[in-house]
């Protein structure tokens, strides 16, 4: 039971819950997106997160880690690692923890952003199709991106600076989400009806559990228990406060109203904006990065559903446009004192600013088009979505064959044995012509 | 006999129950409704989407009587549900055919209120 | 005076609200219900139970109307409710002896659609 | 034709529906009301607030039929829901003076039970 | 990356864990109370604990920190880390963690503490108004209370032993809340209707959950993996079990029926008994601390609501009494042989009790005088809360234009541009006079 | 605030945490099984994982405790921790972390235990005797088992492995589930109708915070930071992964629909099949014995409804059957170069199957006798289950007084003082004979 000599117990035991706490977020986005959406549609909904938990546990075990953090190329890492070979007890180079808990870590990561896409298509994809996005872009798209920024490769080699996922978690899923929305298309009575999250309980508990889950994300990016990961875990605090200040301020300036559903996209903003800067902002800052990044994820929340892109649960407004807030603000306000590894152009460092501003074009695109070409793919195989008939039922009976609430009344006893009398009660009224 | 409809305030459902217990109103039904009359509309907000609510929740009572009893109900409806705002609600008398206590099978006045009498 | 009953599917709800307003009839309640009809039973499974789920739901609209009224709010539903497929559901039209409106207890046609006429 | 609505215990629900189908009839739309007859009232408490529970859960049927067919449909719901203790709710049988499916706008009788006749 | 010299890995991050624990127990004190009110007013409730978590984290690290925890006077600390200022990675002055995690540490305390006294004022309060409550009550009564028990206030000097907060968290929470449902008075329709819980799984989730965030609570509150924290965190398993089984016999007793709401309440009282005696008194007495602490709170919760007092959701009965009779058990039986500190009266040390006693009389009369002030302050600025009108119609609605559980009939979808259109088609019908 | 000398911080820091995240795994439980539950007994189903929380506490450090982990005889343990004597900070032999510690590592693993067999008899027991039946079981049951595998007792001595419980939780509970189902019998309307889990979304959070938790139990059954705790941790992330993507495939083939309920199910069952293993199996063994052990448990519990058994929640599906296909995986598949303690028959060493097989013998053997007769015991001085009238009014009204979802309606308040005029208003309508 004794752990190789460079292992540092505190360390470990930091990045043990670390690595649980962000295994939660996936259930917790499960809940927060089945809060969201009809009633008729909620596991489903919740079970594309469970999905992700599944497919994308194996197949990042499989070859997603050893894509993204064996060595490699600029653009991909290599298959050293495939199937866990060699990831044992004995740290990474000048890591403190086992090299087994640091693919454990990881893994979350990839599991929760893979999730998170589904936001851009529930109510009327498909569930087969989307198992199989979520193989696709575990393998094709996480990896790479993670890649970039921390396995060694062409960002990372530049000095772009990530601290726990603007680039591969937040942007990614985010641009991707809006490929998604594009490839899979709307949801029938989207823009003709009102379409209502059905239970804003699971909203607010499901961002509780979210930024709870956030600091083992931020907070477990410095990899132990060393200045950065404070740094990282307060600012994780005081960040998404800050973003919840500003939005109650535009909504009260709106129409005199703070939202609750406003209040929990507000604290996932706000975690989202300072994921990429955690450990590179002073506190100060990342308060005032928390109350920025508020503003554009705001109005594009307001602005579109105006429009016919119906990516429904605005993982580009929360994600996508937050992390890129995130990443480009660490170019301006990065600040050695604090982060001991850079400063940013108000500290005198304009060259991080222009890595900065290379990750902010290069991974949307990558993201987004990584994604359309796996949909479309996909498309070319099985239908992406369900039929009108189907969507208009719901996907929780026609996909999975359950409700959400049942209660029971109606519902006849089938049993293996009496399937053909059951047939013959369930006869449906002969119908008139 | 009549079957008489009422849809109340939800507030006011408790107080319903009580005028309706005074006037030895025994048997009724309630339910949940939504409304939609002469109250304004709300808006509420959902992240970007905007909607007009136009139902208002409202509680209808089911009460089956006999003729005699017919008015004693609609005054004890009218006590226990008016608060003199727009959406107090509307009450509807509609003529009852039949009335069978599942129990006993027995049928008609014996079924309604007043029980027993 | 009639009472108006239609059980209409939930999705098609709105549209009949909007047709019932087109129509001028503005008094309505509405309520979920669970129906059986001409649909297929659909089949679900809880671990080791398999049900056939016999029920449908939806929508069930109640309106009182004065005898003018009656026939454009049956058209109006027929208008907002139906697609054609098994399930649009049922209209069904009750005698209404009485109608009266709680907040000033005014009665008959006056608490009716249409309101003001 | 006849209005049939009967309030039955949740419980019987399933077996009401089961008699139903046995008498071949077939339209039927369910809801959930609560009631208040015959039954001791339940006495509950949340932390110092006691209250006294005066409705019961029921299920409420409503089914439109043929004149030929009310006789049927009474003895299957009496046979469905009777369990012979207080509470096992009662029956209403209301004029019904129009039925209308929306599906086809077809009336009267062809949209009633039985549907094939 | 490296940690200062004095910064203990193994205390830092059983640190880091204790204050994510902390601040989950906020949005699960928002489920807690939110199953506690109608459905009309769920979200209303949940989101009185949002605004703690928006507004008193800023305020904190803006002021309040320092006035608890910087050099001042017996009665208040200054202002020497206003706005963080010198709050950075080098421990406090005999501490083994960063001060950045102390500090944000201490602001989930002060969050909760802030969330707490909604449910004096739950159904009726105007959200703005509790809004600038939790500003001014956050600076001007928590952090001074703080003082006096951990930042070197009059209290500590005296050697008043307070171990995770039953003076500036349990009796400040529940004195303000007697204060705040004073000041606000009842619900229109209390003591007139039947208010019931309209989902009492959400309490009894919430208590599970707080319970869990308690470890951090009070396990956290010895700043380390030290002795007093072993015994703190065991004691929180312990006495709010023996709560538990009292309160168990005292429902059956009463009306032979174990109440579910009382459990959760059980839960929570067992909680706040120990929190201020955690880590001062042996497992055996921690136990006979929490089957004690059952009865006054059990006793106050059935007689209150007996009372033209709407104290709605029982703050004072739960935390304040709650947290008294912990303090108080500490002068008894504190044992210097588990707590290496001091011993209680039992042990010999009657000082002790002396000293306790003192926090017992002032610190109520603070909360209650300063909370009271507040309000009234406030009421003078706005309407402290909304019209009968509103109130019958349910505070979702009025104060957040929301439901917690919308099904989407009757919504009819506003655009923007059509704002004209709608509004005809929504017209009301005319009323007759 | 030292720690004992060789108390280490890291290892104390993560088993404070450990515990924490097994302790919310019983109103996780509780969650997860409430939904499973018709919403007239949510309450009851909860709270008999409550109950847990409150008796087993105190009957565990009573004597449940001494029992299992003081010196004995092969079969049980004895008296000397009685009521936590000698139960303080210095660690055990052996060991890093207080004592106490250590302690509450173990209580929470009997809580949970005894929780899980109430999945057996849930909708009709009676909560008296439910708690009357865990006090008991708590006692006589669960620390023997403990004893054997972990105390010293007779299946240690000969060298059965079992990292987390696959012999005192997992087999215990499902067997006895076993025992209780037959003891209480069936409820009424079993088989006759249909009886349907009334909230799906609480069976899916509920079985994501299981799983949390869950790294919890695994990860801290190696009592600190070492390797055996970071594979049992790691393994606990793939193995149940595995598990739902056979489960998916298996639902799929079965009639191409992947359910939710089976999903939450498949997670669950993954956790405990790793469970006894965790420390033990190398990943990629791991991950085929998630696989594995799905294909068994989803089988019963496909044909146990079709059983006249109403082991409702099937407890010894996902648990027993699980639980014990982990503890001979062992045999075939432990791997001392991962494990450093002992390889199974395929690297070699057929002893350990035959000792992983004697614990398969005997558990199930003395959970189900031992269950069987206490419950015949109880049957003796009380009635075990409701009357039938009281099942179809629901446990919730019968057992607790109260309703989970209540909306107020029909509620007419009840003061002490009027207790008189109530009883008037109440009184029922005279029944016609
Ligand atoms: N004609 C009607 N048919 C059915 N229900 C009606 C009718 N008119 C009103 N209602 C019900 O009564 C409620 C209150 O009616 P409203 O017109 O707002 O109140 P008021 O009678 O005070 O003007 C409505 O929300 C609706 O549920
Ligand atoms: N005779 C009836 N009485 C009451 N409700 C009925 C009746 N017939 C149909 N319904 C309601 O109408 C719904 C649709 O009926 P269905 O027969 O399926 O459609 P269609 O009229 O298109 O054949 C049913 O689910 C049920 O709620
Ligand atoms: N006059 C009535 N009008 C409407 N509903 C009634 C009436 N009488 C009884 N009910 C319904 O029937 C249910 C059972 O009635 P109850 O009088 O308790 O039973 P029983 O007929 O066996 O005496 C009630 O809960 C209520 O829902």
């Amino acid at each position: 039971m004794l752990a190789a000599a460079q292992v540092n117990a505190g360390d470990t035991a930091w990045m043990l819950v670390a690595t649980a706490l962000v295994l939660l977020m996936t259930p917790a986005l499960g809940l927060f997106y089945a809060g969201f959406v009809r009633s008729k549609n909620t596991l489903n909904t919740f079970m594309m997160s469970v999905a992700a938990l599944a497919v994308v546990t194996v197949s990042f075990a499989a070859v997603g880690y050893s894509l993204a953090f064996s060595d490699g190329n600029g653009f991909i890492g290599g298959l050293d690692h495939a199937f866990l070979r060699d990831v044992g007890f004995t740290p990474r180079e000048g890591m403190t923890i086992p090299h087994l808990l640091f693919f454990a870590y990881q893994a979350t990561f990839c599991i929760i952003t893979a999730a998170l896409i589904s936001g851009a298509v529930v109510e009327r994809m498909r569930f087969p199709a989307f198992l199989l996005f979520l193989l696709v872009w575990s393998v094709a798209v996480y990896p790479v991106l993670a890649h970039w920024v921390w396995g060694g490769g062409w960002l990372q080699e530049r000095g772009t600076l990530d601290f726990a996922g603007g680039v591969p978690v937040e942007m990614a899923s985010g641009f991707s989400a809006l490929a998604a929305a594009l490839v899979v298309r709307a949801r029938k009575d989207y823009g003709r009806q009102a379409l209502l999250p059905h239970n804003a309980v699971f909203i607010l508990l499901g961002a509780g559990l979210l930024w709870f889950g956030w600091f083992g994300f931020n907070g477990g990016s410095g990899f132990g228990v060393g200045n950065a990961s404070i740094l990282a875990f307060t600012n994780t605090l005081l960040a998404p406060a800050a973003t919840l200040v500003v939005w109650f301020t535009l909504d009260q300036l709106r129409d005199r109203k703070v939202t609750a559903v406003g209040a929990a996209t507000a604290i996932v903003v706000g975690c989202v904006a300072i994921t990429p800067a955690a450990g590179f902002l002073s506190p100060g800052f990342a308060m005032l990065l928390g109350a920025v990044a508020a503003v554009p994820s705001y109005f594009i929340i307001l602005w579109r559903p105006r429009t016919r892109l119906d990516e429904t649960l605005d993982v580009l407004a929360a994600h996508g446009t937050a992390g890129l807030v995130g990443i480009l603000f660490i170019g301006f306000f990065a600040q050695a004192s604090w982060n001991g590894v850079s400063d940013g152009l108000v500290f005198g460092n304009a060259g991080q600013l222009a890595d900065q501003a290379l990750a902010v074009l290069a991974t949307p695109a990558y993201a987004f088009f990584g994604t359309f070409a796996i949909l479309k793919g996909i498309g070319l195989l099985m239908p992406l979505r369900t039929s009108e008939h189907e969507e208009s039922l719901g996907l929780d009976v026609v996909e999975h064959g359950e409700e959400a609430y049942a209660t029971g009344e109606g519902a006849i006893l089938l049993t293996q044995e009496d399937g053909a009398r059951a047939a013959e009660v369930l006869q449906p009224v002969p119908v008139v012509p | 006999m009549k079957l008489v409809i009422a849809i109340v305030r939800p507030e006011r459902a408790n107080d319903v129950l009580a005028a309706l217990h005074h006037a030895d109103v025994r048997g009724v039904s309630i339910s949940r409704v939504q409304g939609h009359g002469g109250e304004l509309e709300r808006v509420e907000t959902y992240r970007g989407t905007t909607v007009a609510m136009s139902l208002n929740d409202k509680v209808r009572f089911e009460i089956a009587v006999s003729d005699d009893f017919c008015d004693p109900t609609i005054d004890a409806l009218l006590e226990g549900a008016r608060t003199g705002e727009v959406g107090d609600g509307k009450i509807f008398v509609v003529p009852l055919e039949r009335a069978i206590r599942i129990r006993t099978g027995e049928a008609d006045e014996a079924a309604v209120t007043p029980v027993a009498g």
